[in-house]
């Protein structure tokens, strides 16, 4: 096997540009600093990518099996007598693709952000916090144990949120990245739980000792019953929630869209390729451990996926932003890892669900990505996100245009597009498992590739709009990462996924099932027509079906009012019922009875004056009183 | 008997010679010259202070009606420091045109209730410490009065001596009753006969009573703080220290020597009236304005700390209560020292004229706030010292239960001495006392309590020497 | 002369200097130099123990002194350290360090200011040395009066009010204290023999069962009103708010750990039996502290009302994780109360100085500060995100040591109590986000703050060494996690 | 030798003497009446001593002087007391107890 140890010069080296951006960011201004991160991602990229072809060209490989290696791992925190937080590196299929895709898109990104956020006030600050983020991430799909992943995934949460609150004069950005980190910190509490109740089961946090076949986790009886399931279903069911609030599944999904609010570049690396997928990532990485103790899990993790999809794809089609179509589109698809996951088994070709699911992973990322970016590069033309404002922009973006509409057919999951083979192949998984999720997910399909090529033919076609200043191509330093991307996308639907990432580490043969894939090849092209029919020219036909279907058509718009939920839940119930009659019970109540006994003190005072009246008499009678009284206290009673 | 033996009587000689000498120069100097009898009787004073200190030998005369031991010497000698440093703060006031012609009258009555007092401590026979204790407040009363032209001291003077002849009257009844049933008044024939029977508890709680009236306890108590307002301030403060401070001496020891039998009686007494004084006191102290009727419920408060020493009939508890009253002579004259000099100066006596004292007068200030913390005990002057050893003497026969009532109203108590403290230093006011310099014997005065104050407490030597004199039953 | 018994005499030889210096300014030069100084020692102090335990010496304390004082009632000055005291000193050092400096702009009575701040702090350092219970004692209630001048001169708000409250129930519970020392002392030779006050040696004996029901709840509650136990912690968002910022930071960063230092040092380490007893009442109380502060704080308006019932609940997290008696839990309780009083005494450094800049403290009065002033802005969101458990940040580490410790326990009681505590992590994540954003983030509402300087060298060099410390524990905390670990074990051996 | 007046009556004497005295003290509105009572309480003080002393110790004096000494520092305590109350009079030109009260509360 190969010596991974240069691998851990990819943590290192964002954490040190971090560091010196963030301390000297402010001196060395501009263009510098923004050419500092990206050199420094550039190097990540190359060891990413050396890392990956040495692992899967037979530096992983061992007796036919990927064996999971760990070139780095070191002692962080003593817990407790068996606990101990590592810091480490491990590598192993799913981490090494993670890498490719973290710092493939990341470092498009980067270069892109050099023409996007040229000339914006805190230019150094965004590298900064890019710099943190690709830190974060790379540290947690490296992790070698729950807990290191789960520091890093805080991290990340924390860089999301300062780069969705870039902009933060703006009230609605500040907003959102406050409520992008309350929810999902209130996912990670559930996932810090579940760490608990798992840690305190099988005494380590070890993932290749917890994914081990004859490791601890799967060969745990499980624990004690608690409402029907076992601590050990608990426990990764709590975790799920963790990868949910990540992965903005449903219900945990509406911070997603607001975080739009970050600049688009933003959008296109955290809330579309890299960290959304996290969730998919720790589902993957504990794979083993639901599918053999939690199966009543993985089941709940198959549902989240497929009625996300779904919500998110029936929102999709009525949004008018387009990073927010684009959002929901990526929960949709994010639903679609996970639901892939939830239907999969483990071991050869049950595992198909598995490989599928990192497949489309990977896939959606250089799409989505590649997706984001051409809209930040609309976004950039125009200086509006609605397509109510954009239309036959295809003249004046050509190279947008072009690469816009390879990514969408990719996502409508047409041949030989990257997006075909790995939804053929969730599909195929959900077929074998469960008829009705397969059926959902084929409706997704269809709407996937309705919503999508309404906000195509929205953008590049219809009426012209008559801008103010004429739109033009976006410079070279944008329009290069989209090309690439546009490779990317077109061309990952030919890697050898199964040979390389599956379930148990062994690779194995997969073919296209095409009594599956044709029908879902005829959906997306459907879904492709209507689009075609509604949007391609500018007529009355989306406003009559909007009215006809009013009630549903308001439902979706309105996001099925879970916003509204989530405030109601919020500012109703917590601040009015709980924070407010909190702080004034502890105003009145617990500080009034400290006051109280104050102000008793002072009337009992106020009261026993009397006896100092004055009178000399009156002393003498106190005093004689007194003498008399403890007499007869004491004698006749004590 | 020979003449030797009256050596165990030598700090009442020496007072008594002290006294003569006085008394003659009142005689011998001519009235422009008066005023240096201040002068002449601080130095005597510091003289019989001084040779009280010189080893002295044990025993007893007059048939063992005055014992002299080491420990009645050690009560005495803190009498004289407190006594001393009386002498020195009444130095100004006394240099007022009105008390010009009557400067030796103080100093010879002072002395002389200082004689009875230190007859009270030694006596071992009830006549001897009758005498004592009427010695001690008659000219008291009288001192009190001394202020001929204030409707106030008179006042201060009548309630005082009607009050006190009321409780000596009690005291003496409750007397008759003991001696009626023991058939002697000999400390040590009384010990011995004293039975738990009910005329001997009724007795013994009229004279209870008439002993709480000198250290003014609840409900004792209800002279004091007229008293204290009324008298003049150096006269209140040698009530509230040296004649507060005896009375727990001689109470000490007639519950130590003469009452050991019946302890399970006045423990409960005690207990009660323990809890009694620290809480009305302390409540009463609460809503005072008038410096010197603050301190006269304060020191109602602390006459009450002292029965926790009482309580146990322990050696450290009586260790801990002269131990205390050492501190509390120091930290009690340091703050009325504070209050006479400024009532001196500029003739207000209201808390609310210490608005802001500290911007003005910081010196003043900062002594009266150590006294303050020293009365509340608060660390590191030696008011903690003494309530901590106090409650550790309570708590060493279990009363843990007054251990608690009495740290609760440590926190009643540290209110109010805040407030001073809150006037002197945090509270604004528009028109603040000025900027004065004080004389120097004031400022002896107070340099001589500061030092006390810091040093009792740190100075575990002075722990350990009473310790070793003190004893329990 | 022990080198322990100098954190005490430097800052008294400091007074000292003040009280001679002429001109009040160089009262602030003399206070930094020596507390500096004291910084210095504090440092050498860790170096050492450091160096004593790789040396090999396994004693449960070291650099022990001890000089007789009250011979009859056996009462000694005895010093000495373990792991966690050592932490807490230099805890404590910076915390002055760094409270000096973020009063450097002190103008009222400048001398008094410092001589109270120093007298307060040399009663922090001596209580942490301090082995001998009456010393003990005697250092506690020394830092705590100091408090009452200094909120009630330099305070702002109702600070006659809150000073008064704040030191009466500080006393209060010293008073309860106190009671509970003397059950102490009185039990501590059951067998015959000396009583003494000295900790070690009553950790070697057991005291009766019967006396502990009765000192134990005492001892803790007089220890708990400073650590804000639940319902004992009103004084804290009165007292805080009123005091000026160099006190906020010493006494929510230093003096309120006293509380929880000894709650286990002395409660629970020489009465254990009794603690285990009583245990589930006091993990109520905490757990409802850890969620009621957090709850309380969200609705808060004012910084330092918020920050004081963010203290109530972190400092309920350390009582509760105390209380749940284990190595993890104990060693994330000493580690949170340094983790504390390091991020409590930046935050209210930050908010004084923000208060300087803005004369308000009202965060709907502020708003979009971190343009004018980015490194006061990037400071407190730093502080905030240490609040609220950020990895990485020394909250964390704590966080996360209590967490599992406390459910080690396989009883269902505490693991619910435990995950209702976890709850905590999300309502700070809210109260500290909606600060940021309401105080620091958007747009500005008042345009006298477009002219506000940002931080001067001094307040920069407060914050930095503080920031510091957050920031190293965080990233590295196998040093001072191993240290304290080592030294939690005599007193949880004697609770298991 | 005792078959004249039993000890009994002497106590219940003075018992009466004291009580009386004591209720005087409270009652009376005449400084001097005041000091009068007092007077008699001392009085019933000395009725019982003596008695004791006469009935059931006549071996020994101790009551016989105490009585004595009770009886010369009455007399001092008098002379104080009228001196006082003289001033009291120059003072307040009144010597009602009810009115000597201005230091209260």
């Amino acid at each position: 096997m190969a010596d991974f140890g240069y691998t851990l010069w990819i943590l290192i080296l964002p954490l040190v540009t971090f560091v010196i951006l963030g301390l000297f960011g402010m001196k060395i201004k501009g263009r510098m600093a923004g050419l500092t991160g990206t050199a420094s991602l550039a190097v990540i990229t190359a060891l990413s990518y050396t890392a990956a072809i040495s692992y899967f060209t037979g530096g992983g490989l061992a007796d036919g099996v990927y064996q999971k290696i760990i070139p780095f791992n070191s002692v962080w925190l003593n817990l407790t007598d068996h606990l101990h937080i590592d810091m480490g590196i491990l590598i192993d299929p799913i981490s090494v693709m993670m890498l490719v895709v973290i710092s493939t898109v990341s470092l498009m990104v980067h270069i892109y952000s050099l023409g996007y956020m040229k000339g914006e006030k805190g230019f150094e600050r965004y590298y900064a916090f890019l710099s943190l983020f690709s830190f974060a991430m790379l540290g947690l799909v490296l992790a070698t144990n729950i807990f290191q992943m789960y520091i890093f995934w805080e991290l990340v949460g924390v860089s999301s949120y300062l780069l969705i609150g870039f902009y933060y004069d703006r009230p609605s950005a500040v907003a959102a990245s406050k409520k992008a980190f309350i929810v999902t910190r209130f996912a990670d509490m559930g996932f810090l739980v579940g760490i608990l109740l798992l840690s305190f089961t099988t005494k380590t946090f070890d993932f290749v000792s917890l994914t081990a076949l004859d490791g601890p986790a799967i060969t745990s009886t499980g624990g004690a019953l608690f409402l029907g399931m076992s601590l050990m279903t608990w426990s990764m069911l709590l975790i799920f929630i963790g990868g949910a609030g990540k992965s903005a599944m449903f219900p945990l999904h509406i911070w997603l869209p607001d975080a739009m609010e970050g600049p688009t570049p933003v959008s296109a690396l955290i809330h579309a390729a890299t960290m959304v997928v996290a969730g998919v990532y720790l589902v993957a990485r504990l794979f083993p451990v639901y599918y053999f103790t939690a199966p009543e899990a993985l089941h709940i993790i198959a549902w989240v996926g497929a009625l996300s999809s779904l919500l998110a794809a029936i929102i999709a089609t009525t949004q008018t932003d387009i990073k927010r179509v684009l959002a929901y589109s990526t929960i949709s698809q994010i639903g679609y890892m996970i639901f892939s996951l939830g239907v999969s088994g483990y071991g050869d070709h049950d595992g198909l669900g598995f490989m599928a699911s990192n497949w489309h992973l990977f896939n959606h990322a250089m799409f989505k990505a590649l997706l984001f970016l051409g809209a930040g590069s609309v976004i950039h033309a125009v200086h509006s996100n609605y397509m109510t404002d954009m239309g036959s922009l295809r003249k004046y973006l050509p190279v947008t245009h072009i690469t816009f509409l390879i990514a969408c057919l990719t996502i409508a999951g047409l041949p030989p597009l990257s997006g075909f083979f790995s939804k053929d192949e969730i599909l195929t998984a959900a077929f074998h498992h469960d008829k009705i999720l397969f059926a959902i997910e084929y409706a997704v399909a269809g709407l996937t590739a309705f919503y999508m090529f309404r906000l195509y033919f929205s953008i590049f076609h219809g009426v012209d709009r008559h801008y103010h200043h004429t739109p033009h191509e976006s410079p070279a330093v944008m329009t290069v990462p989209l090309i690439i991307l546009a490779f990317g996308s077109v061309f990952a639907g030919f890697l050898p996924f199964s040979k390389l990432v599956t379930s148990d580490g062994v690779p194995f043969e997969s073919h296209i099932e095409w009594s599956i894939a044709i029908p879902s090849i005829l959906i997306g092209l459907a879904g492709i027509t209507v689009a075609w029919v509604m949007y391609r020219k500018e007529n009355a036909l989306p406003d009559k079906i909007a009215s006809t279907f009013r009630l549903s058509y308001r439902w979706a718009y309105n996001k099925f009012y879970f916003d509204e939920m989530y405030i109601f839940v919020t500012k109703k119930i917590i601040f009015k019922h709980i924070s407010h009659p909190v702080a004034w019970f502890d105003r009145h109540i617990v500080d009034g009875t400290m006051d109280g006994i104050a102000w008793v003190t002072q009337s009992v005072s106020s009261m026993i004056k009397g006896f100092q009246s004055g009178q000399l008499q009156k002393y003498g009678y106190v005093f004689v009183t007194g003498a008399v009284a403890l007499a007869l206290l004491f004698i006749y009673i004590l | 008997m020979s003449l030797e033996n009256f050596t165990v009587m030598r700090h009442e000689l020496l007072l008594t010679l002290a006294f003569l000498v006085i008394l003659l120069t009142e005689v011998f100097t001519g009235e422009e010259k008066k005023e240096r009898v201040r002068i002449l009787a601080v130095i005597i004073f510091a003289i019989v202070t001084v040779v009280g200190f010189l080893p002295l030998p044990e025993g007893s005369i007059f048939g063992d009606m005055f014992r002299a031991t080491r420990t009645t010497s050690l009560m005495k000698n803190i009498l004289n420091i407190g006594t001393l440093i009386v002498f020195i703060q009444s130095y100004s006031w006394l240099g007022r045109a009105e008390n010009r012609d009557r400067i030796h009258e103080y100093f010879m009555l002072l002395m002389t209730t200082l004689i009875g007092m230190n007859f009270m401590i030694s006596a071992g026979h009830f006549l001897m410490f009758y005498i004592g204790i009427e010695l001690a407040t008659i000219p008291l009363a009288a001192l009190a009065a001394y202020e001929r032209f204030r409707n106030r001291s008179a006042e201060a003077g009548i309630k005082l001596i009607l009050s006190s002849a009321l409780s000596s009257g009690i005291l003496l009844f409750g007397l008759s009753m003991i001696y009626g049933t023991t058939g002697s008044l000999y400390f040590s024939e009384v010990a011995a006969a004293v039975r738990d029977m009910p005329l001997v508890i009724l007795g013994f709680i009229f004279f209870f009573s008439g002993m709480a009236f000198k250290m003014s306890l609840v409900p004792f108590h209800l002279w004091t703080a007229d008293v204290y307002e009324g008298a003049p301030v150096n006269v209140a403060s040698y009530l509230s220290v040296i004649s507060k401070g005896a009375a727990a001496f001689i109470f000490i020891i007639i519950l130590f020597t003469v009452f050991p039998i019946i302890i399970a009686t006045w423990e409960k007494t005690i207990w009660v009236i323990a809890v009694l004084t620290i809480t009305i006191g302390n409540l009463f102290a609460l809503r005072q304005k008038n410096m010197k009727r603050f301190l006269a419920f304060s020191s109602i408060a602390q006459a009450g700390f002292f029965l926790l020493g009482f309580i146990g009939g322990n050696q450290l508890g009586m260790t801990t209560v002269i131990y205390y009253a050492l501190v509390y002579i120091f930290s009690n004259l340091a703050a009325f020292g504070v209050v006479s000099v400024i009532a001196e100066k500029t003739g207000r006596e209201s808390m609310d004229d210490y608005d802001g004292l500290y911007r003005t007068n910081p010196g003043l200030s900062i002594a009266m706030m150590l006294a303050m913390f020293s009365l509340a005990g608060i660390p590191p002057v030696a008011g903690f010292f003494g309530k901590f050893f106090l409650f550790v003497a309570a708590a060493e026969k279990g009363y843990y239960v007054l251990v608690t009532i009495a740290v609760l109203n440590t926190i009643i108590a540290l209110y109010y001495y805040l407030l001073v403290v809150k006037a002197m230093f945090i509270n604004r006011n528009e028109a603040p006392i000025e900027p004065f310099k004080s004389d120097s014997m004031s400022k002896l005065g107070l340099a001589i309590c500061l030092a006390g104050i810091i040093v009792t407490g740190f100075a575990s030597s002075i722990f350990e020497m009473i310790r070793n004199l003190s004893y329990g039953i | 002369m022990s080198i322990l018994t100098w954190l005490v005499i430097i800052p008294l030889l400091t007074i000292t200097g003040i009280l001679f210096v002429k001109d009040a300014r160089q009262a602030k030069i003399v206070s930094a130099f020596g507390m500096g100084i004291q910084l210095i020692v504090s440092a050498v102090i860790v170096y050492s123990y450091v160096a004593l335990r790789n040396a090999g010496v396994t004693d449960e304390m070291v650099m022990i002194s001890s000089y007789e004082w009250f011979r009859s009632l056996n009462i000694y000055y005895t010093v000495g350290v373990d792991g966690i005291s050592v932490a807490m000193i230099a805890l404590t050092s910076v915390v002055v360090f760094a409270g000096i400096f973020a009063s450097w702009e002190m103008d009222d009575l400048r001398k008094e200011f410092f001589i109270s701040l120093i007298l307060l702090a040399t009663g922090v350092f001596g209580f942490f040395i301090s082995l001998d219970l009456f010393t003990m004692f005697l250092f506690y209630e020394l830092a705590v009066i100091p408090m009452y001048i200094l909120i009630g001169i330099w305070g702002s708000g109702p600070k006659e009010y809150a000073a008064m409250k704040l030191t009466l129930m500080l006393m209060g519970g010293s008073a309860l204290l106190m009671v509970g020392l003397f059950g102490i002392y009185f039990n501590s030779a059951p067998d015959g023999g000396e009583l003494t006050f000295n900790i070690i040696e009553i950790s070697k004996i057991t005291i009766p069962i019967e006396a502990q029901r009765w000192f134990f709840p005492f001892t803790f509650v007089g220890f708990g009103v400073l650590g804000a136990l639940f319902p004992l912690h009103t004084w804290s968002p009165d007292g805080h708010s009123s005091a000026p910022t160099a006190v906020s930071m010493l006494h929510a960063g230093v003096l309120m750990k006293l509380g929880g230092y000894g709650a286990f040092r002395v409660a629970m380490f020489l009465m254990p039996e009794a603690a285990n007893e009583m245990a589930w009442i006091f993990i109520i109380l905490t757990t409802i502290s850890v969620v009621y502060g957090a709850f309380g704080a969200i609705v808060q308006k004012d910084l330092k009302y918020i920050n004081a019932y963010s203290s109530v609940s972190h400092c309920g997290m350390v009582l509760f994780a105390v209380l749940m008696m284990n190595r993890t839990a104990m060693t994330g309780a000493v580690i949170q109360m340094i983790s504390h009083g390091l991020m409590t005494a930046l935050f209210f450094a930050l908010i004084g100085m923000i208060y300087g800049r803005t004369h308000t403290r009202m965060i709907n009065e502020m708003g979009g500060l971190m343009k004018v002033i980015p490194f006061l802005g990037v400071a407190y969101v730093i502080a905030g995100l240490a609040s609220l458990g950020l990895p990485g940040l020394s909250g964390f580490v704590a966080e996360m040591n209590i967490f599992f410790g406390a459910f080690e326990h396989p009883d269902t009681f505490r693991r619910v109590a435990t995950i209702i505590a976890v709850s905590s992590i999300v309502i700070t994540a809210v109260y500290i986000l909606r600060v940021i954003a309401i105080l620091l983030l958007g747009s500005i509402r008042d345009h006298h703050f477009d002219l506000l300087d940002d931080a001067k060298w001094y307040e920069k060099l407060s914050i930095v060494s503080l920031l510091a410390g957050i920031i190293y524990i965080g990233m590295a905390p196998l040093h001072l996690s191993d240290i304290i670990r080592e030294s939690v074990m005599p007193i949880v051996d004697k609770l298991l | 030798m005792n078959q004249g007046i039993p000890l009994e009556y002497y106590l219940i004497l003075a018992s009466a003497m004291f009580f009386i005295g004591v209720y005087g003290f409270l009652t009376r509105r005449n400084l001097i009446t005041i000091l009068m009572s007092v007077e008699l309480i001392l009085n019933s003080v000395n009725i019982n001593f003596l008695a004791f002393n006469r009935y059931l110790f006549p071996g020994k004096l101790d009551g016989h002087f105490f009585s004595l000494f009770v009886i010369a520092v009455a007399a001092a305590e008098a002379a104080v007391a009228i001196a006082i109350i003289i001033n009291i009079y120059r003072r307040f030109t009144t010597i009602n107890v009810e009115d000597v009260n201005s230091l209260k509360y």
